[in-house]
């Protein structure tokens, strides 16, 4: 094990699969010379050269729909979109492309490429720069759905993403970046898609959160068990497409409980989809509604007074899980 | 005027026009029968663009184009069996069925693919250039667009990263004067396409596409220059098609007698005339071409009619790559409207639902207007689809208006019950 | 009251309004001379001339983006994108900007503009071409989202649409273009965004469903009665932002059982939402989870049997009031 | 070299450039010092360009930018104390605390605004522009861009359509030569900006950005082919931004002296000695601009300082408008992260809950590595910064690493605890 950030947790991963597999390449706006605007391709241009670490021009649907067409005929390009928030203007080649050929044309094209990019909101980036569309991509079939919340995982989830055969939408939070934490040196190490992480066993409620929120919900619980004496399961998805189902239902037919915690906006939400997929399938076993915190219904506002009282807390966690226990909010 | 090849190619580029212009006769005529249905774009016209392209591509190139593209696959080497299939959304069609007139595909001869959103293979062929560069490889993409598209944002960005990067491609603009029914005055301010990606780097140059041999000297160049020199440059085809944009089309915004006109300079007949005129082919191999065509087209309906709907359970197959790393499971689940995440576990009940969604479908045996057409179709039918029709063609949802101007086209129909599902009365 | 198909209301609407405001017009590709794909701006032209009935290049996010410019200096664009599946490559313009710029200037700009789209499956235009986006477009704060379902809701909603000072996401169904229904003839009939229309009375099972399959709906209540006995509360929401929770509520606490039946995609669909308001809000007077039946997690297939096994159809909305009836899926 | 304009003229450009240049230095220093926040885009360099264009606006003309637009707004009138509160995200900021330094908007001054986009302002100034020709007003939209906007779809799509409709806009493109660390020979195939919009129907011209006197010209120009004769056209100014793209950037990918060169070419520095050396101007009003432009920023930084916060209960305030009918009712909450569509209806723990968020944010008293430049920051900190900074700049998320390259930096930071709450242990 050896300590890592997570910005270089993800480097080393694309850095041990360019080594492992000449297909590989990376390419996006400023991933070469500056590095990458969160510093995520360090070292890679000097390593790997500019034929396969590439400076692109400020055009992120021909960016993607360039990933394509190199996936399609056989390489493995790691795309990296600047922030989340500029995919919107990548969202045909991502959904009407990426997601849907391997399909439309009856699996006679594969479409083996990585969309990274980070989003999330929490550095006063405003409302064109804030935000969180894990929700957005989670709805498109064809495409996989990452999330990371930790370094380890955030390396062995882009190593999977990069090695399997489908479009992955690899969303990483700004936040994150220089969170610190243990990854296995084995270069093999991956990790499956649809696999959640039980990051705090308990019996009393269970709570969902992914990205930053992963977080913010293991630091609720501590403060559950601490002042209210409540133990919580926490649950972090990693993955949203395909998803672990089974674990959070698991945990839910033990707690009777959820409480989910995203950043996203609320109408249409991660939170609002496995509140569905939840009472859907355990319906019998809740004695309380699915709990939902989620970003307030704005665009982030720039001024920091607002945009912290915009994005979720865990102060709100725990109201939350409290409303839950008390089987009414 | 450029010399004619040798016979055996004059054949070959005679052959595979007719072909594709008799393919595409039919395909209209099968979609009046609701054998096909969606939308249809026709290439009708655009013959000597198409193949003339086609004819000067190596194997190892690959060529991509728009929702237009029956023709290029066929001109690629796509049986046209394969196509017909596709467009009866058959399990042995080019996609086997689930991607219709506008999502042709055929990897083993390189056609990568048939697009529906304008302008969205721009940026793909970029990406295919710069596999063939990457791995050095000789192959070249040639990126078929048209001029509508040349105003989506696509277009400068594909041409920057293109000439930025010296990938080895070469677009060609089918320039059949109209994006719909926008004429390109109407729709670009530079009328020059040829000129609209220079400000990029890309240069360009204007040719006549209905003439075959014109766009296969053009198209070589351009080739040339993308595989020896990796110089992406532009070719402006001026071309036409007969047709209306797809099967029902109005057409108010353009004159009879420029459809004439551009007939007159039919691709096809004059390249005919002149291989005859130059004693390159007599009017017998010209004959010949007809037949050969005809049976290949009977041949593919045919087949096509032979072939089987997809099965039931495969609709989600190959929506996911599964077998990668052999471990990878999907959320796949069974072929009926979603009912919650675990509705894999009724199988039975699955089944049934799936049935009773898919019994919609009908089988349609009989002329019946098309349920897509609906919104394209206006007033009364484009003159060559009614002369070709077998069964009229009608507005599904104006089938049982007495008001409307399709009045006395619906009248004529037959299957108003199919349709009047749809219809609130 | 005069009876009209669904396209001729939508006209009459953006006639009326553009008669009665000169600031009002309409843009977008083929609007003109074509009169619309669809033929929904049909004699526009004609009447009002190409200053106000304007065909643009085929280039949606310059389209809305210059819908938000005329809008943000007082006019009041109707923007039409020839389809919703095309609407991916305006959605950075759309949410970014038109669905942003009235908060992120602290309302110095106004954006009101309507972007009228139709789409929807069922006429085996494929994978590309027959989109259901309403689950993308209802998550954006700062729109209004509406999705009629008759020829008299179509034009009434679409004149509050033109005559409201928020950007309107304005969703058409294609295959209800041709539908005929009564129209009211008053010139002032509009219609407030966020009410529902209850379509059916009933007290067995709460059914709701938007677009086409707000008739799919009606049509599976009518079987439910005839076969089964069962009185089923059709409800059509009419819009999505704002959304009339409050009469949906009012139903299921009468009900106790609701479905959701809609067109698009599972995961995060307009379903999940409305299951997780209705959950959070009315739990305990549920006597069954929430049911949804949304179109198949693919890529609409092109082959007509497979297209339709893709889409709901009555039968599925019986199976699943009677599933809900019997308190168990 | 084109002729001074008259004495006051000269004054007021003079004035207005030294404004700006010591708002934008200020701004860098509040910025170090945590009271302002995100990312900001400094404009010291492009004044000339800025102020150039701005001085031959009418007061009725639209102006519309980038993110980098401080300046811009000053330079159309509005005061800079605004500009400030905006930046420290206050209720009296231009945009209410809302938009921060990337969405700067003043209606009064038409100055259309701030985008954090690139290219995303490119269409808007398209309506604008349209919406002055359509109630046949005299007003012209002017569109500034950087080099790299020039790669975006919006690019090609919008000069199009201005082309062809023939809008009332003018585009400046501010050439700093960079697009963030992408100098423009890597990232436009055509270097020669001027030529990139011809292919649309949009003719360019290049000037020297850093000539006041010429921007002037050239603008002029520009906007009278837009104003009397309908005719788009673009400008290609040249420019440089001393400072990085963001107040934090190693800036690898350039070198000192190039930075120095173009130092060389100060516009203000130039422009004062010209007019100075044409007896224009004096020595005495050089100096008085610069007092006034202290005064003005100072007061600006007190004036920000004194503004309060956006109140909690605004949260939602501005995102519909709701007066516009009267009737309708937004799905309006209280101010804290969404609990159910129906929290409204328990205010107490709404209120209380919000508090608790809010309380998240701090009110920075002192010195502090600002959480919103993680990542932009790399190595070490960029010369001016450095030379200007009060408190040390460093990058949150690093700040306790001891072994990273910006440890001297973090070393001095008082503030850890701060930042901390991100950094796992
Ligand atoms: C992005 C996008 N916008 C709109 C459409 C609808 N549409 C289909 S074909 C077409 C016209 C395209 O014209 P052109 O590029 O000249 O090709 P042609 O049909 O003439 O071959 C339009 C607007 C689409 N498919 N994709
Ligand atoms: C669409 C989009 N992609 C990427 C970014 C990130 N980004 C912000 S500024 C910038 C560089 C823009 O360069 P240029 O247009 O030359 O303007 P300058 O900063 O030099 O003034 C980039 C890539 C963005 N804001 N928007
Ligand atoms: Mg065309
Ligand atoms: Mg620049």
């Amino acid at each position: 094990m050896e300590t890592l950030r997570m910005r270089e947790a993800l480097r080393d991963a694309m850095a041990e699969e360019m080594r492992r597999d000449e297909s590989v390449f990376v390419m996006g706006e400023d991933v070469g010379v500056f590095e990458g605007a969160f510093k995520v391709t360090e070292g890679l241009l000097d390593e790997f050269g500019e034929r396969r670490v590439r400076d692109t021009p400020i055009s992120e649907n021909t960016i993607v729909g360039t990933g394509v067409g190199a996936a399609m005929a056989g390489l493995r390009p790691i795309v990296e979109l600047m922030t989340v928030n500029f995919s919107l203007l990548a969202l045909d080649q991502i959904v009407n492309h990426a997601a849907a050929i391997p399909y439309m044309f009856n699996g006679q094209a594969r479409v083996p490429m990585v969309i990274r990019m980070p989003g999330g909101g929490g550095h006063q980036l405003g409302p064109t720069h804030s935000h969180s569309f894990e929700a957005l991509y989670l709805q498109v079939p064809g495409l996989l759905v990452a999330c990371p919340s930790t370094p380890a995982d955030g390396k062995a989830l882009l190593k999977t993403a990069i090695r399997d055969d489908n479009p992955v939408v690899f969303i990483e939070h700004e936040s994150l970046y220089g969170r610190r934490g243990e990854v296995p040196e084995d270069e093999e190490e991956t990790l499956r898609f649809g696999e959640a992480a039980v990051r705090r066993e308990g019996d009393a409620v269970t709570i969902i959160g992914i990205l930053k929120m992963a977080h913010v919900a293991e630091d609720a619980a501590r403060v559950l068990a601490h002042e209210h004496n409540v133990e919580a399961e926490v649950i972090d998805p990693r993955t949203l497409r395909p998803l672990d189902l089974d674990t959070i239902l698991e945990s839910v037919r033990k707690t009777n409980r959820a409480v989910i915690v995203e950043e996203g906006w609320p109408h249409g939400g991660v939170g609002a989809n496995l509140a569905t997929l939840i009472t859907e399938q355990a319906f019998d076993y809740l004695d309380a509604p699915v709990q939902r915190v989620t970003g307030a219904d704005v665009h982030m506002p720039y001024s920091k007074r607002l945009e912290q009282a915009a994005i979720p807390h865990e102060e709100h966690v725990v109201k939350a899980a409290l409303a839950a226990l008390e089987g009414s909010i | 005027m450029a010399d004619l090849p040798d016979a055996a190619t004059c054949y070959e580029l005679l052959a595979r026009m007719t072909l594709i212009r008799r393919f595409e006769e039919e395909a209209g005529r099968q979609y009046q029968r609701a054998k096909a249905g969606g939308f249809l774009h026709l290439g009708i016209g655009e013959e000597a663009t198409i193949v003339g392209t086609a004819s000067v591509m190596r194997k190892e190139d690959y060529l991509i184009g728009t929702y237009r593209t029956h023709g290029h696959a066929i001109a690629r080497g796509t049986d046209p069996k394969h196509v017909m299939a596709e467009l009866f959304g058959r399990v042995d069609g080019t996609s086997g069925g689930r991607g219709g007139s506008m999502h042709i595909f055929d990897r083993e001869n390189r056609f990568m693919g048939g697009y529906g959103v304008v302008g969205g293979n721009l940026p793909i062929a970029a990406g295919l250039a710069l596999a063939s560069e990457y791995r050095s490889e000789d192959s070249v993409t040639v990126c078929m667009l048209g001029d509508g598209a040349s105003n989506t944002g696509n277009f400068g960005e594909t041409m920057n990263l293109a000439a930025l990067w010296k990938l080895p491609v070469f677009f060609l603009v089918e320039n059949n004067l109209y994006g719909m029914g926008t004429s390109v005055e109407r729709h670009s301010a530079q009328t020059d396409l040829s000129k609209k990606a220079e400000g990029y780097g890309i240069p360009g140059k204007r040719i006549d596409g209905m003439d075959v041999i014109a766009v296969r000297e053009g198209v070589a160049e351009g080739i040339r220059l993308a595989r020896e020199e990796s110089r992406p440059t532009l070719l402006e085809a001026f071309t036409y098609r007969y047709r209306g944009h797809s099967a029902a089309d109005p057409e108010v915004y353009r004159e009879r007698e420029e459809v004439e006109e551009w007939r007159a300079k039919d691709p096809i007949e004059t390249f005919a005339k002149r291989c005859i005129d130059a004693g390159v082919l007599g009017e017998r191999e010209a004959q010949e071409v007809r037949e050969k065509a005809e049976q290949a087209v009977l041949g593919a309906v045919e087949f096509a009619d032979a072939s089987p709907e997809p099965p039931l359970d495969t609709l989600y197959e190959n929506l996911y790559v599964t077998d990668s790393e052999g471990w990878y499971a999907v959320d796949e689940r069974s072929p009926e409207p979603h009912r919650g995440e675990r509705e894999d576990r009724m199988p039975e009940a699955a089944r049934e639902l799936a049935e009773a969604g898919a019994a919609y479908a009908g089988q349609p045996e009989e002329p019946r207007p098309n349920p897509a057409t609906h919104g394209d179709v206006q007033e009364g039918v484009p003159p060559e689809v009614a002369a070709e029709a077998e069964g009229p063609e009608a507005d599904d949802d104006r089938a049982d208006d007495d008001e409307d101007r399709n009045s006395e086209v619906a009248a004529e129909t037959t299957e108003e019950q199919e349709v009047a599902e749809e219809v609130e009365d």
